[in-house]
């Protein structure tokens, strides 16, 4: 038993300063292909931080989001700005910031200071504490599902998640009103072309695993979105692009469908029991599968659109 | 058993740090790139592992990296280092 | 001293590499991935004090608000990339004119 | 512990001697071809090893089989990724090493 809490811990303190370092690494090594790289590695370790928290859930979003997203997001920006700079020096080897040497140890010297209270305060805090967890726990037979963190989510703080769909749909918008970026049309490529015709059936059918277990197991609308989002990433890596016929109208729907029905349930709520997104509990199994398999839907694509960049509309435009 | 799978991961974990060498150094970007394709599947057997006896949920998380390994990859080659740009950072 | 507290701390040490590296770094590039590390660390922080229950499971209601953060965060940097790369489309340049002239 | 015990503890023990020897070529062979067979010797083999260790112990047939989807979904991804870096290192340029 000793053996494996010493193990346990070393494990533990080994992730902790890796992930330290490589966070490190990124934000001052002097070359940015590398940083990214770096960020990359580190949204892996993060993932596996979350496993050893005890939190899948998050893992899961970690693990759809950095494998699927983010390193997909920054490469690609990485090469459009290259292609703005065609002929300018590359934006690759920028020297570490021009700042003056004083003013960063100055910086550094104030971020230790407040380093060191923020950890002298968090170790101040009571070795254990329950948190919210009772309650939810108490009332989990009432939410409709029995995966704690899905009760979170679309039951006891669902105002929460109808605004973060808002906030989604918004960062498309600004991103759609800024027009479109010089882009570099893609090659196809056999092996790519079978690759992603063997992958996206089963990512697809991933997403709707991870949305039917959230009800019960780790998993939910927030995972399978993400992971449809990875389907149209690598589709729009292969030089696939949406038909014109679903361009309008069906995209428009798609993005705004996971926000919309959110409002119109919980205006119904209102309407019926007084009170906002407050679901009678014989329902609200029901009512959280149709939000959550809308929202998903629109995660996906709004995901998926944020890493296109422009309007579909707009690039036909030009 | 529980001792032997922490103890495996803690091993993979240890080659995976030994791997960020190979970030640093480069040279090329597909150096770096390798590198980062191999802490994927590290990580998988890594969650693997620790999903044995414990939470079975891990190999869902697991089955994501694996799923999602190539994404990454592609993205590289076919946007940051696309085969008509003329430029050298290789050896 | 227990796994929490660890945690905590590295989070803690996140933020502030982050905070550092936003401050001092002028490429705007660097600054988002600086921001997504003050981000990591933040979360962190929530997860980990949120696993001080001991063996049982851990307070739900921190892991859905960092899901939720998550996922705001990638749409976040995904708007702040694309402002980037217009801004180097109009400037040429992928960083902030300095106030004070140098 | 069983036989079959003993025999997934060997097993997993040489998955990760793979994945040691995987992570070696990759800090010493000497270009970005050579490291791309040290990784798949991680990939394909190392995983491998390691999920039929697991999947002799594990509790149900649905394991075996999840623990199975997943090597298949890394052999596919890394078989591509080799095959997509390779290309690119080509046209690049990048030359292959000599002795």
């Amino acid at each position: 038993m000793e053996a494996l809490s010493l193990l346990q811990w070393s494990f533990d303190g080994l992730l902790g300063l890796s992930l330290l370092w490589l966070a490190w690494q990124a934000l001052v090594c002097t070359d940015l292909f590398k940083a990214v790289v770096l960020f990359i590695a580190f949204g892996l370790l993060m993932a596996l931080t979350w496993v050893r928290l005890a939190a899948p859930d998050i893992a899961l979003a970690e693990a759809a989001i950095g494998a699927g997203l983010t390193g997909a997001l920054l490469l690609s920006a990485l090469a459009r700005s290259r292609v703005i700079q065609a002929n300018g020096e590359s934006l690759l080897n920028v020297p570490l910031a021009a700042r003056k040497l004083q003013f960063r140890w100055l910086v550094a010297i104030i971020l230790l200071i407040v380093a060191a209270g923020l950890g002298y305060a968090v170790l101040g805090l009571p070795p254990e504490a329950a948190g919210l967890s009772t309650e939810v726990a108490a009332n989990l037979t009432l939410s409709g599902v029995g995966n704690p963190v899905t009760a979170v989510l679309l039951n006891f703080r669902a105002y929460d998640t109808l605004l973060e769909m808002a906030v989604l749909l918004l960062a498309l918008l600004a991103v759609w009103s800024l027009g479109g970026l010089p882009q570099r049309e893609a090659v196809t490529d056999p092996v790519l072309d079978s690759l992603v015709r063997l992958l996206i059936p089963v990512l697809i059918l991933v997403s709707a695993y991870l949305l039917w277990v959230g009800a019960d197991a780790p998993g939910g609308a927030f995972q399978a979105g993400s992971v449809l989002s990875a389907a149209g990433v690598l589709l729009l890596l292969a030089g696939w692009r949406l038909p014109l016929r679903l361009a309008q109208r069906p995209l428009r729907f798609a993005l705004v469908a996971g926000t919309g029905t959110f409002i119109a349930i919980a205006v119904l709520t209102l309407i019926s029991t007084g009170r906002l997104l407050e679901y009678p509990p014989a329902q609200a199994g029901t009512l959280i599968l149709i939000l959550e398999a809308v929202a998903t839907i629109s995660i996906g694509v709004t995901l998926a659109a944020l890493f296109q960049g422009a309007s579909p509309v707009h690039k036909e435009k030009q | 058993m529980q001792t032997l799978y922490i103890s495996l991961a803690l091993f993979l974990l240890l080659n995976l740090c030994a791997g960020m060498w190979r970030v640093l150094r480069g040279p090329s970007p597909a150096d770096r790139m390798l590198a980062a394709q191999l802490f994927g599947t590290t990580a998988v057997a890594v969650l693997l592992l620790l999903a044995q006896g414990s939470a079975a949920a891990l190999r869902d998380v697991a089955l994501l990296f694996a799923l999602l390994a190539a994404v990454t990859a592609v993205a590289f080659v076919k946007r940051a280092w696309p085969e008509t740009d003329v430029e050298h950072d290789g050896e | 001293m227990n796994v929490a507290f660890l945690y905590t701390l590295v989070g803690v040490g996140l933020f502030c590499l982050g905070l550092y590296a936003l401050i001092v770094q002028a490429h705007l590039l660097r600054k988002i991935l600086a921001f997504n590390i003050m981000g990591s660390g933040i979360f962190l922080v929530l997860v980990a004090l949120a696993k001080r229950s001991g063996n049982a499971i851990p307070d739900p209601v921190p892991h859905a608000m960092v899901i939720t953060g998550i996922v705001v965060a990638v749409s976040a940097t995904a708007l702040a990339l694309t402002l980037i790369l217009k801004l180097t489309t109009e400037t040429g340049k992928a960083e902030l004119p300095d106030e004070g002239g140098e | 512990m069983m036989v079959s015990d003993y025999l997934a503890v060997v097993v997993l023990i040489l998955g990760a001697i793979f994945f040691l020897a995987g992570t070696l070529g990759l800090l010493r062979f000497p270009d970005v071809y050579t490291r791309l067979h040290a990784l798949t010797k991680a990939d394909n083999v190392g995983l491998g090893l390691i999920v039929i260790g697991l999947g002799i112990t594990s509790e149900s047939l649905v394991v075996a089989g999840k623990l199975l989807l997943i090597w298949l979904l890394v052999l596919l991804a890394g078989a591509s990724v080799s095959y997509l870096i390779a290309r690119a290192a080509l046209h690049k340029g990048i030359r292959l090493w000599k002795r």
